[in-house]
């Protein structure tokens, strides 16, 4: 009896288990955190994501290099480390590219590309939809909001110039991942809804650039130039997020005469409200026309 | 009306019309080719949107890239969807007009716009359209100045069976009036409707010119299949065989697949051989006579 | 050409683009009034400083890019400049109408803002009367030019702003012969003589500052007729 | 079983009434959703989808309710719509296998699946080049393998053959006709080229005006009565007298002869009519209605 034999090359069921939407919605998070980092493309759409980390994680190498070379005895009197929330400063250019970049990433292409049609197709929905795209901005933002400090938390504990103690590391743990939360939930909230009223990726990182520069320059002007009351400063996205920061350290921050509960507010608002035009932007758009 | 002499067209080292020559009169003309065999190029180079690389093109006598006055007497229905969005079907149909330089130019726009069973007093803007919709404006932009040459690139996409059937009645009686129709279009059930005449391009060259029925004629590498249903289909089999214009009978699921070299004179030995065979003929079919197998011998593989 | 007038107006007043220009011009304003209301600043040099800063260097050449290079160039990358190519009437007389569309939608969204800003400013009618001259002239240049761009070239938003950027930002400042071939450079200097204000920003002379900006307006719209007339139309 | 169901199903956009009562069941096989623009196709694709919520009577798909079951629904449906808009960078497989994640296969599965999925649609090495590289032809073929990876009961698909050359649309229509039997997957195929639906699908459910007009298999809606339709090499004239001789009754419509009777009788009177008049036959067929007049009549 010959063994040869000839498999059915013809089209086979699949009878397997299905994952449901829950399944659906973490597939297109990873696949959208995959596409706002430029994995998986042409490399020129790499570039710009890969600059903006690099630009985050280099000033807190170099500190944690400076701690582990330079003696502690000359390092105090030349007080050259950043205190936890001063590094902010270095990655306010990155977190500003990459929250221009991200958004329209993972919501522009859907639209103009027609995807969005075929994932709601899927047992995704509008909600679950959007749920997926928020779950893939925050770990993206959090990789420029939440790593570079907790980079420099690490290294500098490494290198025995990390704070007292495990309580005073803890506690610096705990305010970075606050910190984080803070400045994430502001800009994933901003760049989204940027991102929901225009279908071009261009036109929706030159909004929100705009808007962040516009804001922040015509409140500072207002306020240093004309003397304008200081809580005009609560209408300026650059402002806010990163006082509130401050404040999370205990540092009185550069408006001390702004009160947090106030900055708490304002933040609160700004992500509200643009949650608010990114669900209403979503809800009404027609797809099967 | 157009006149097409040697002409050759390349996009850096990208050769989309090579060493073409045609010429077309007035009545209906389909522009036949699959996708990238240079039908829109070459659609495009008739009405001047692109000069050839090589050699010349005149509609009615002009250069249509040269003399922007022959456009007077031109109509084109592009194949890309984009109109102007903020505009109404009307407003858009009347600048068309306008443009033209008509003296009523509202009122073409409202002939033009029935036409094509479009509401002229319907105000949204094209940007609302359907497709089929949107389809039809750029068909009665393309007639309101009663244009003698009309070229129509893929004209009925997007539109239901009876908007079709009603243009292309339409796009046969002005073809039949006079006008030059060109026609570019890949259903070719539909090609058939509108006339005969077709010009089939393959690779960039002008694969065959002319009535589609004698182009098949001229096939003589390819015998004509025809499908026969009779109640006794072996006995007919025979019986056939001993025809000499039957090269091949084939049995298949109670039917013959009968190939000839000769179709005229198999015509009229068939009912002959049926007596002979005391079969019924009950269905006498032919599978390839029609526009479909023509294009596929001449530009599918196989 | 009333029709292809009306049309270009129609294609170029966009909800989007008027938004974001006018909050452009908002800011000019905010900044005006700033300098006014700020007691250290000193109302001509300052308010110079700023017309011609932020002003010419930025505001104006954007905003006439933006409205510029979509009047034919948008019509050519989306395929409906057929619509309009493929009619018996002279190339000319599209440009024409696309450039006078453009200046239309443009001058008030440009020159409102920034006459209200020179005069927020409380330097006076020179500086207003400086502003109002050299605004014009600036757009009127940056018109022809950025109409000739979006025709030339896919994507001429990024090609305009690195002409703004790049080009004008360094030959504008690189002394006085160079910077007669910057648009912004003429502009300024009209501005300042007209003004009073530093006279370091003066690079050039009164004639050459009115001669250059029109003479590229010119080859600008030149160049664009000559374009339409030879190019390809999708 | 049936694969919809749909009883008086009610559907309004604001002012405009989308569907008025449709009622109609959809079979298994190939089934032609066909009606004019605006008669409520692109509607009833979309609550079948569960996408939007029905304003009267009731659906069932795949034997679930797709207003409350919407998910679980769309996980056993392949849909590919018109447009052939994808992300030109991304290469086809991952998109395939993407999509095929999202509607519930575990990763390995989908990229197994993906492949064969792609490789049945007619791609070979091409199917790893980015999209935006692809022709009409293959975009077409990556949106139908997208939509058969994760192994649907039931394919939608929208105008499947648009912007396909004949060629590339002779084998679409192949592969949508061995979908529907080897493959044993249910399709529902929308489309305005009526002579494609008869070439593929076996029954068709006909929108007009928001309602069902006609439904049913192909065969039955095109049987006019009986008759026989014959076109000839010769003076039609002469065949004519002669058949009206031989007893049978019919009318000459240009070239052709349309002869009303029994067909077996009309057959032998026509071969014997030919034989002795020595005129060459070109066509004999039996009187069918082509789906144009079936949609003629029901859509009017």
């Amino acid at each position: 009896m010959s063994d040869a034999r000839i498999i059915d090359q013809g089209y086979r069921p699949y009878e397997g288990p299905r994952r449901g939407r829950a399944g659906a919605v973490r597939s297109l998070a990873w696949h959208s955190v995959l596409r706002a980092l430029g994995l998986r493309r042409t490399p020129w759409a790499k570039i710009l994501p890969i600059a903006s980390v690099v630009i985050a994680y280099l000033p807190a190498a170099v500190f944690v290099g400076v701690a582990v070379l330079v003696p502690k005895r000359v390092r105090d009197q030349a007080n050259v480390l950043p205190t936890y929330h001063g590094y902010y400063g270095f990655i306010t250019a990155a977190i500003v590219l990459f929250v221009a970049l991200v958004g329209p990433e993972v919501l522009c292409s859907d639209r103009r590309n027609g995807m969005l049609g075929l994932y709601l197709a899927s047992p995704l929905d509008r909600g679950s939809y959007l749920f997926a795209k928020v779950l893939a901005v925050l770990p993206v933002l959090g990789l420029v909001t939440l790593g570079p400090p907790l980079v420099l938390l690490v290294g500098l504990t490494v290198a025995n110039a990390g704070p007292e103690g495990f309580g005073g590391f803890l506690l610096v743990f705990v305010r970075i991942g606050a910190a984080g939360v803070v400045i994430s939930a502001a800009y994933t909230a901003l760049s989204l809804a940027a991102s929901s009223l225009t279908d071009r990726r261009a036109v929706a990182s030159a909004g929100i650039i705009l808007t962040l520069l516009l804001t922040s320059v015509a409140t500072h002007t207002l306020v240093e130039r004309a003397g304008a009351n200081e809580h005009i400063m609560l209408l300026d996205l650059f402002f806010v997020p990163f006082e509130l920061v401050q404040r999370i350290y205990g540092d009185p921050g550069i408006r001390p005469s702004i009160a947090t509960g106030q900055l708490a507010a304002a933040e609160l608002a700004w992500t509200v409200g643009a949650a608010a035009v990114l669900w209403w932007r979503y809800r009404k758009l027609t797809i099967t026309r | 009306m157009i006149v097409v002499n040697d002409v050759s067209k390349w996009f850096g080292d990208v050769v989309a019309v090579s060493d073409v020559s045609f010429r077309v009169g007035p009545g209906v003309t389909a522009l036949l080719g699959p996708n990238g065999a240079g039908k829109s190029t070459m659609l495009r180079l008739l009405c001047g949107l692109t000069t050839p690389s090589q050699g010349t093109v005149r509609v009615l006598g002009a250069d249509p890239h040269g003399d922007p006055a022959l456009y007077r007497r031109v109509g084109l229905v592009p194949q890309q969807e984009a109109v102007f969005g903020s505009l109404s079907g009307r407003q858009f149909v009347r600048l068309a007009a306008h443009l033209q330089g008509l003296a009523q130019p509202d009122a073409a726009a409202v002939a033009s716009l029935h036409v094509v069973e479009l509401d002229p007093d319907d105000g949204r803007p094209m940007s609302t359209y359907s497709k089929g919709m949107r389809q039809r404006a750029k068909v009665a932009q393309a007639l309101v100045h009663d244009p003698e040459v009309l070229m129509l690139d893929e004209p009925l996409e997007g539109l239901d069976p009876r908007q079709r059937l009603h243009l292309i009645e339409l796009f046969r009686r002005l073809g039949s009036d006079g006008r030059c129709v060109v026609v570019s279009s890949h259903v070719l059930d539909e090609v058939e409707r509108f006339g005969s005449r077709v010009l089939v391009m393959a690779q960039g060259r002008l694969a065959a010119e002319g009535d589609f029925h004698e182009i098949r004629a001229l096939m003589d590498d390819r015998p004509n299949r025809l499908r026969v249903r009779t109640d006794h289909p072996r006995e007919l089999a025979a019986a056939l065989l001993g025809a000499d214009s039957v090269v091949a009978v084939r049995l298949q699921d109670d039917a013959l697949f009968v190939d000839t070299d000769d179709v005229g004179s198999f015509r009229r030995a068939v009912a002959p051989a049926a007596v002979r065979a005391g079969a019924r003929l009950l269905e006498l079919v032919p599978l390839d006579d029609d526009l479909e197998s023509v294009f596929r011998y001449l530009v599918g593989r196989g | 050409m009333g029709a292809l007038y009306r049309l270009f107006l129609r294609t170029q007043a966009t909800r989007g683009r008027l938004i974001g220009l006018l909050l452009l011009g908002a800011l000019a304003v905010v900044l005006g009034y700033a300098v006014g209301a700020s007691p250290s600043a000193d109302p001509v040099d300052d308010g110079t400083i700023l017309m011609v800063s932020y002003g010419l260097a930025l505001f104006v050449p954007v905003a006439t890019l933006v409205f510029a290079s979509a009047v034919l160039g948008e019509p050519n990358e989306d395929g409906t400049l057929v619509y309009l190519w493929l009619k018996p009437i002279a190339r000319w007389r599209i440009v024409a109408a696309a450039l006078a569309a453009t200046l239309t939608v443009t001058l008030p969204v440009v020159v409102i803002p920034m006459v209200a800003a020179a005069a927020a400013t409380g330097a006076g009618a020179p500086l207003v009367r400086g502003t109002l001259a050299a605004t014009v002239l600036a757009t009127i240049a940056y018109t022809g030019v950025f109409t000739w761009l979006g025709l030339r070239v896919k994507r001429a938003l990024v090609w305009g702003l690195a002409y703004i950027l790049v080009w004008e930002g360094f030959v504008a400042r690189a002394g006085a012969n160079p910077s007669r071939l910057a648009i912004r450079a003429n502009a300024r200097s009209l501005l300042v003589r007209m003004s009073g204000g530093p006279t370091r920003l003066i690079s050039v002379s009164k004639p050459t500052a009115i001669a250059i900006p029109i003479a590229a307006a010119v080859l600008g719209v030149v160049l664009t007729i000559r374009r339409l007339i030879r190019q390809d139309v999708a | 079983m049936s694969v919809v169901r749909g009883t008086v199903v009610m559907k309004r956009w604001g002012a405009t009434t989308a569907l008025s009562g449709a009622t109609f069941t959809i079979e298994r096989g190939v089934t032609g959703l066909l009606g004019a623009n605006g008669a409520g196709k692109t509607t009833l694709l979309g609550l079948v989808l569960g996408l939007t919520k029905p304003d009267g009577g009731s659906l069932e798909v795949l034997g679930l309710d797709p207003t409350t079951a919407g998910p679980r629904v769309r996980e056993r449906i392949g849909y590919a719509p018109e447009h052939d808009a994808l992300p030109p960078d991304v290469k086809a497989h991952d998109l395939v296998r993407h999509l095929a994640e999202v509607h519930g296969l575990p990763r390995r599965e989908a990229t197994a699946r993906a492949s064969d999925a792609l490789w049945h649609v007619g791609l070979g090495e091409e199917r790893f080049r980015p999209v935006g590289t692809m022709s009409t032809g293959q975009r077409q073929r990556v949106k139908l393998a997208a939509a058969l990876a994760h192994d649907p009961a039931l394919l939608l698909l929208d105008e499947p053959t648009n912007g396909l050359d004949p060629v590339q649309r002779e084998s679409m229509l192949d592969l949508i006709r061995r979908i529907g039997s080897e493959f044993g997957i249910d399709v529902v195929l929308s489309s305005h080229l009526l002579e494609e639906i008869e070439r593929v699908c076996d029954d068709v459910v006909i929108l007009s005006g928001g309602r069902v007009v006609a439904a049913g298999a192909l065969d039955t809606l095109r049987r006019g009565e009986a008759g026989l339709v014959v076109e000839i090499d010769g003076d039609v004239e002469a065949m004519a007298t002669r058949l009206r001789a031989a007893g049978l009754t019919l009318t000459v419509d240009g070239a052709r002869l349309v002869i009303d009777g029994a067909e077996d009788v009309a057959a032998d009177a026509v071969r014997d009519a030919a034989v002795a008049l020595g005129i060459g036959l070109r066509r004999v067929q039996r009187r069918m209605a082509t789906l144009e007049d079936v949609f003629l009549a029901a859509a009017s």
